[in-house]
């Protein structure tokens, strides 16, 4: 776009401006609506789930709901509690809004690429991290017991479940050889677009950790500890009302909207699908584009259908969960991951090992019998692994009754 | 891993999950609870007072008010108390229409009951709404029959006000036609979901000994493994003419509880069949006309009648001193008594327990105020 | 000269450097600490504006989203309650400004004495390695990929060096940090006393503080678990 | 960027923010402030080391693991640091540095 | 202890399946069976019989309603007979003394020549925002004259319209006959005999034209209506004939409601809040009302909310004067 308009005749500097400008515009806007989407497909979905209709009223089939909606917040009255840190309750939402708006900035919608940097994945698990930021200071601006309890789980949870998520990618990185997304999405680009990496052993775990440990980043059920608002009524954002509290709910939105985009891009190969290839030029990027995008709200219903099903678990459940099963796992997928790499490929790698050992030099990724080999080695080492640990877990499920004796007489001295 | 300071929380009056207006003032230890005060009395209304200066029948609409979810079984234990003490006769098929909305009842009740526990432990309230559903057919048909849809005001003396006529048994076949695939639906939604078993197992134990002391009756003197149904213990209206079992748990935590109500939504549904098998026809009319209803007076003495709610045991305690209108009145309400073992049940466990545990008694404020 | 290059440079020098004198000077800890994170990602920005994109996601992640989150933690663990209003600095904080500022004073004109001479091979560094078709500004700084082959030949025994300290801090602050059991206070649940009871650890006892004599115990039940 | 701001204009940022950090660390009383300072310290050390890499050597990959190396002391040393905090906080009730001043614990 | 009364086979312990193995499977089942839910609820036909367990059950309110069934009660109202207007309260006072909140507050009329009570009820208050809606007035009124009225939409900004007098409270006995046809021709001819017996007994117009409005003539002005001040207000009201109820043509009436409110509104903002007639009589009200075909009957409507600013005090010092009248006709 810049090169555009530098023909045009601008300064090169002012034609990169013009072009950011615009692109930041564009990914706001589309995020914001697809936020509002967001919203209303949410309940609409969730109330079919329990046999009503949802909004229905605003619009035509209630898409007109989020917008109502929104201007009833912003026209609400904006209350700050008198002992509250004045600044700080101020800027926590405006934190949580612009880490979620800085991931956008890598994402990915189909094959249009806002901006390719060279380690995005890690980009958008950071600006992730930054919620924990905003979590805090609502929770300590508000001054109120609740809001503090609620920012304090929040970020226990947000920084536990960093650490499975980030390493849930690692897999995805091996695999492609790259952090950058666009090279992500190359990559799954083979059999007619439909080399996902979700059709591999590694890859199927890994997406069902990473979707997982989303969930949590993206406070959604079952882990939407830091807003039960049956234990501690909203959580961080008790004391917050008006558009300060619309702006937080925005930012949980669109960091949903988010996690679906990575999800879909990182694992079911973002706007590849048969015929994007063949379609090619703008037919294919809209083609793309409609791909991703329902990738993106089928992922989006799993979390709503999640959210409609289960109950929410309790917050030291939730911290073992993130420890004793997804870190786990998510080891052994990155060590099955390591041999598919390996397996497939170290010929690329390595050529020198394959000199030395005298095999085949095959450079093509679709050797199927090498790839038999991957999947069924892969595919033993996870579910062994995932029995495993699903074993372990049972057992201490059944164990947690009574604790020991021991335990127990030093509690009562 | 951190020692903290402990901390003092009020979880509500106005709180999302406390049913009602009902204040937990609990001290906790990092996320742990060491001390749970309840406080309550912001419902308190002068039930019983007003029961002293009204007349007998003047009484009745108000306690419908107590467990307002349940005010035709409130309806049957007050005139029940009544008649007790009056010696009034009922016809058999009052017995029979007056089991038949005790059992309604206590499928309604348990089915929102366990939907508003399952919403406190975070489940976005799609059992819950399963249960309205079923509700609302129930209320429907209460309303048919009675005239209003929560404040029934039904029972009269000696009877029911209105009789119940084929459209009612009709619609009554085709719910209970509906009612096992509710009843499947929410099992298969919730029961051996993983996540509640982490949440509700071994989670607000309650053990044998200790629910005997504190007298609580209902599904959670049962969860925790005692045989006890007033409906079985002193059958009363035409209880001893129906098959039907008792449901127990074993450990009497939240999970057996909550087994404990599903279980007797399915017992109940057995008992409304044999109902409607027994029901006699409408010769020997639903109310006993020789009763009064306006001028009604008691001899002078005292009676105490009890029904097994779906909360536990409902009785209601009068003394007449001959008037129309009783000398002392007292509700024994299942909820308050219940709630009476609210803080023992919730020591030790944490904070997001005591809501679950909470929701688990059941509660009503309502009737626990009075 | 870029002028957009120039002006977000003075933009993240002036948040950085703000927001650091915040964090020193602003009396309020927890502020302090928010001072610090804007500090941390002014350096972020800078990182970026410097084509250094791993580094400034992992000064995101480790510095903004972690060490900052940890001391916010331990500034709420340990704030005194009584202690609002004592004195955040020492009473001789000027020797400290002098120290500070003596030392930019050295550094500074130091710098600028040299400036031209880094002037010269920075401008010597900028040529591409190979240039291949006559472009000769098509730089290709090291990336994420050329940083994970350094750590993976050239700089192998340090990183594993640093990779056994992280194990080590790990240990070491759950160690220090880690309160004995026996210390900690904890709550029986009612299943856990009835257990005890039941085991013989602790007499059972009535309201009064009488023990209970454990002949007296389930009989009143009708239906045990273990029969039934 | 590189060409036009001086690669002075960047060492000098990161001398101030040296020195800031210094002062800092200098003259708060509260152990977690200067620890603080230290962290901003630090901060300024990896800007000279990523700046050095960028103007003098882009190619190569010696800046870059050295300001990586020194994130990662500096998150050992953030998590170490923290940790005795509670530890002394626990043992004495106060975080202040003028009143640690005895060995015995 | 006197537990043991159970025998074993009452009992039965449920089943908690400590023992199996979890690896997810019961979450699963849950998701498909929600899953299932959603595809009904989208697809499927909407819940319309009681046996339906799938599809949705929500009615949309204000467009779709569901029947009424007879039994149903909501606010207690008067009847009076279409053809000749005569109320069927006899003032008996069965209804005052049963009603267990003790809302009901009736004054027995007085025979202007012989000052002798005659059966017929003067002023007739009941406070509807204290009923409780037991039924019980209707139950025990021999002369079947107070029933309980199906209309439910009574939310009002004034409080002390709440407050109702014979103005609103009357009802034509068509319209109990619409909204519970069985339950009135149970009694109806038993109800009609005592009427006419009692009118016998009721000289010149006394126990008629309580509702001014009826007999479609001039309107009496507010004046009529017994309690000083505030009465107006009350008098005046929303044009709650029985047209509100009725409940076949429900959206139509519910527009001609909403244009006489408008219309309302629309006057007092034009005219001065002063006086209750001549707004009352604004030309797009008659208009609104007019429009309505059910709503002709209807009362004139004038600005309710005008009037009351100070709400409490009026209905203090209704009450007030309801009691004063009752203590002076029991000779206190």
């Amino acid at each position: 776009m810049a090169d555009a308009l530098t023909q045009l005749g601008f300064a090169s500097w002012l034609s990169v401006l013009i072009a950011s400008i615009i692109k930041v515009t564009l990914i706001l806007v589309g995020g914001s609506v697809g936020m509002m989407f967001l919203t209303w497909y949410e309940r609409r979905s969730i109330s079919y789930m329990q046999d009503r209709r949802g909004p229905n009223r605003v619009g035509p089939q209630g898409l007109l709901q989020p917008i109502s909606e929104a201007i009833k917040t912003m026209t609400k009255e904006d209350a700050t509690p008198r002992d509250a840190d004045k600044i700080v309750h101020f800027l926590a939402p405006v934190v949580m809004l612009g880490a979620t708006v800085l991931s956008f900035a890598v994402i990915p919608w189909g094959r249009m690429f806002p901006v390719d940097l060279n380690a995005a994945v890690l980009f958008v698990i950071a600006t992730g991290g930054l919620h924990s930021i905003g979590m805090m200071m609502a929770g300590w601006g508000s001054n109120n017991k609740f809001a503090l309890l609620g920012g304090m789980r929040g970020v226990a949870q947000l920084i536990s479940y960093e650490i499975p998520q980030v390493m849930a990618i690692i897999p995805v990185v091996l695999m492609t050889g790259s952090m950058s997304l666009q090279k992500i999405v190359e990559a799954q680009n083979d059999f007619a677009g439909l080399g996902w990496y979700v059709f591999s052993p590694v890859g199927l775990l890994g997406f069902a950790l990473f979707f997982t440990a989303s969930l949590a980043e993206g406070e959604r059920t079952p882990f939407d500890i830091p807003e039960a608002d049956s234990e501690i009524i909203a959580g961080y954002m008790t004391e917050y009302s008006g558009m300060k509290f619309a702006v937080f709910y925005l930012s949980n939105y669109m960091s949903n909207l988010a996690v679906c985009f990575v999800t879909a891009t990182l694992y079911l190969g973002g706007g590849n699908g048969p015929g994007v290839d063949a379609l090619g030029g703008i037919a294919g990027g809209l083609l793309s584009l409609v791909y991703f995008l329902l990738k993106s709200f089928a992922l989006f219903f799993v979390m709503v259908l999640i959210r409609a099903t289960v109950p929410r678990l309790r917050v030291d459940q939730l911290m073992s969960f993130a420890w004793k099963f997804l870190l786990p796992l998510v080891l052994v997928n990155i060590l099955s991951a390591s041999f598919w790499v390996a397996l497939l490929r170290w010929d690329q790698q390595w050529p020198q090992l394959t000199e030395w050992f005298g095999a085949p030099s095959t450079a093509d990724a679709t050797n199927w019998g090498r790839l038999a080999i991957a999947i069924v080695l892969t595919l033993l080492i996870n579910a062994g692994a995932v029995a495993l640990i699903m074993r372990l877990t049972n057992r201490n499920v059944q164990k947690h009754l009574y604790t020991t004796d021991e335990e127990l007489a030093l509690g009562l001295s | 891993m951190l020692k903290t300071e402990e901390l003092q929380i009020n979880i509500g009056p106005q709180h999302p999950s406390t049913h009602g207006v009902f204040r937990m003032l609990v001290t906790v230890d990092g996320e742990t609870l060491v001390d749970l005060k309840p406080v309550f009395g912001y419902l308190h209304r002068n039930h019983e007072q007003l029961g002293e200066v009204n007349t007998y029948l003047q009484n009745m609409p108000f306690t419908d008010r107590l467990d307002y979810f349940n005010s035709m079984v409130n309806n049957h234990a007050y005139a029940r108390t009544i008649e007790t003490l009056a010696g009034v006769e009922v016809p058999e098929r009052a017995q029979y229409i007056r089991v038949i909305m005790d059992e309604l009842s206590r499928i309604l009740n348990h089915a929102t009951a366990m939907g508003f526990m399952l919403g406190d432990m975070g489940a976005w309230q799609t059992a819950l709404l399963w249960g309205m559903r079923e509700r609302e057919k129930i209320l429907d048909m209460f309303e048919y029959v009675s005239g209003a849809r929560m404040m029934c005001n039904y029972c009269r003396f000696g009877g029911v006000v209105r009789d119940i006529d084929d459209w009612f048994i009709t619609e009554l076949k085709k719910l209970m036609q509906g009612l096992p695939h509710y009843f499947d639906d929410f099992e298969g939604l919730l029961l051996n979901s993983e996540i509640l078993l982490a949440r509700a197992r071994n989670i607000g134990v309650l053990p044998k000994d200790l629910a005997l002391a504190y007298s609580v009756t209902g599904p959670v003197l049962r969860g925790s493994g005692v045989a006890y149904d007033i409906r079985k213990a002193e059958p009363y209206a035409v209880y001893d003419r129906f098959k039907f079992k008792v449901p127990v748990g074993t450990v009497g935590d939240v999970y057996d509880r909550f087994l404990v109500r599903i279980a007797e939504m399915r017992e109940s549904y057995k008992i409304l069949e044999q109902a409607l098998e027994q029901l006699p026809d409408a010769t020997g009319g639903f109310i006993n006309p020789k009763v009064k209803q306006q001028s009604l007076k008691a001899p002078a003495g005292e009676a105490y009648a009890r029904v097994e709610s779906p909360k536990g045991e409902l009785g209601f305690y009068v003394v007449s001193d001959g008037t129309g209108s009783a000398y002392r009145y007292k509700v024994r309400a299942p909820s308050f008594i219940n709630l009476s073992a609210l803080a023992d049940m919730c020591k030790g466990y944490t904070i997001a327990d005591v809501v679950v545990i909470l929701g688990s008694i059941d509660i009503v404020m309502g009737e626990v105020d009075r | 000269m870029n002028p957009i290059a120039i002006g977000v440079f003075i933009v993240i020098a002036l948040l950085t450097l703000g927001s650091g004198i915040m964090v020193v000077t602003v009396r309020n800890i927890i502020h302090s600490a928010l001072w610090l994170i804007a500090s941390f990602i002014g350096v972020a920005a800078l990182y970026l504006l410097m084509e250094a994109e791993f580094l400034a996601v992992v000064q995101i992640l480790v510095y903004a989203g972690a060490v900052s989150i940890l001391v916010l933690f331990a500034i709420m663990l340990t704030r005194q309650v009584t202690g609002e209003g004592v004195r955040v600095v020492f009473e001789r904080w000027w020797v400290a400004l002098l120290i500070a500022l003596g030392l930019f004073g050295v550094i500074v004109p130091t710098l600028w004495k040299h400036g031209a001479t880094w002037e010269e091979a920075a401008k010597l560094a900028q040529v591409g390695p190979t240039p291949v078709d006559g472009a000769a500004n098509s730089l290709q700084v090291a990336t994420a990929t050329e940083i994970g082959r350094s750590f993976m030949g050239e700089y192998l025994l340090p990183f594993e060096v640093v990779s056994v300290l992280l194990l080590m801090a790990l240990i070491g602050a759950v160690v220090i940090a880690y309160e004995e059991r026996t210390r900690r206070r904890r709550v029986l649940t009612l299943a856990e006393e009835l257990a005890l009871k039941k085991r013989g650890i602790v007499e059972p006892r009535d309201a009064e503080g009488a023990v209970v004599p454990r002949e007296a115990e389930g009989k009143v039940i009708l239906l045990d678990s273990e029969q039934a | 960027m590189v060409g036009s701001v001086p690669l002075v204009w960047v060492l000098t940022l990161a001398a101030g923010l040296f020195c800031i950090g210094l002062f800092g660390a200098l003259s708060r009383r509260n152990i977690v402030g200067m620890l603080m300072g230290i962290e901003l310290m630090l901060n300024s050390v990896n800007i000279n080391l990523v700046a050095f890499w960028r103007y003098l050597q882009p190619t190569g990959t010696a800046g870059l693991i050295f300001a990586i190396f020194t994130i990662a002391v500096a998150a050992a040393e953030v998590a170490v640091g923290l940790a005795m905090v509670i530890a002394i906080y626990r043992a004495r009730l106060t975080i202040n540095a003028d009143e640690i001043d005895t060995l015995k614990g | 202890m006197t537990l043991s009364h159970l025998a074993t086979e009452d009992v039965f312990v449920v089943e908690r399946n400590d023992a199996d193995f979890r690896a997810g499977q019961g979450m699963t089942k849950g998701l498909g069976i929600v899953f299932r839910k959603f595809r009904k609820a989208l697809f499927g036909k909407p819940n319309s019989d009681r046996a339906d367990t799938e599809g949705q059950f929500n009615v949309q309110y204000p467009e779709e309603r569901l029947a009424m069934p007879e039994a149903y009660r909501n606010m207690p109202i008067l009847l009076y007979d279409d053809a000749t207007g005569h109320e069927l309260c006899t003032s008996c006072f069965q209804c005052e003394r049963i009603c267990p909140p003790q809302v009901i507050h009736i004054t027995q009329a007085k025979d202007p020549a012989t000052g002798k009570p005659v059966p017929a009820a003067a002023k007739f208050v009941l406070e509807y925002d204290t009923c409780m809606s037991c039924g019980y007035c209707a139950e025990v009124c021999p002369f079947d004259a107070i029933k309980m009225d199906h209309d439910f939409e009574l939310s009002t900004a004034n409080h002390p319209e709440l407050d109702v007098d014979y103005n609103r409270l009357l009802r034509p006995v068509s319209y109990y006959e619409t909204i519970a046809p069985t339950m009135w021709s149970d009694v109806k001819e038993q109800a009609m005999k005592k009427l006419q017996n009692n009118i016998k007994r009721r000289p010149g117009d006394i126990g008629r034209d309580h509702g001014q409005k009826i007999k479609g003539g001039a309107p009496v002005a507010a004046a009529a209506t017994p309690a000083a001040g505030a009465a107006p207000a009350a008098g005046a009201a929303k044009p709650r004939g029985p047209v509100a109820a009725i409940g076949k043509n429900m959206s139509e009436d519910k527009t001609a409601k909403l244009l006489a409110i408008r219309a309302a509104n629309a006057a007092k903002r034009g005219g001065g809040a002063a006086d209750a007639a001549p707004v009352a009589q604004a030309a797009p009200v008659a208009e609104a009302v007019a429009a309505a075909p059910a709503a002709a009957s209807a009362a004139p409507t004038g600005p309710v909310a005008a009037i009351g600013q100070n709400m409490s005090e009026d209905k203090r010092a209704k009450l007030e004067a309801i009691r004063a009248a009752k203590r002076a006709e029991r000779g206190e």
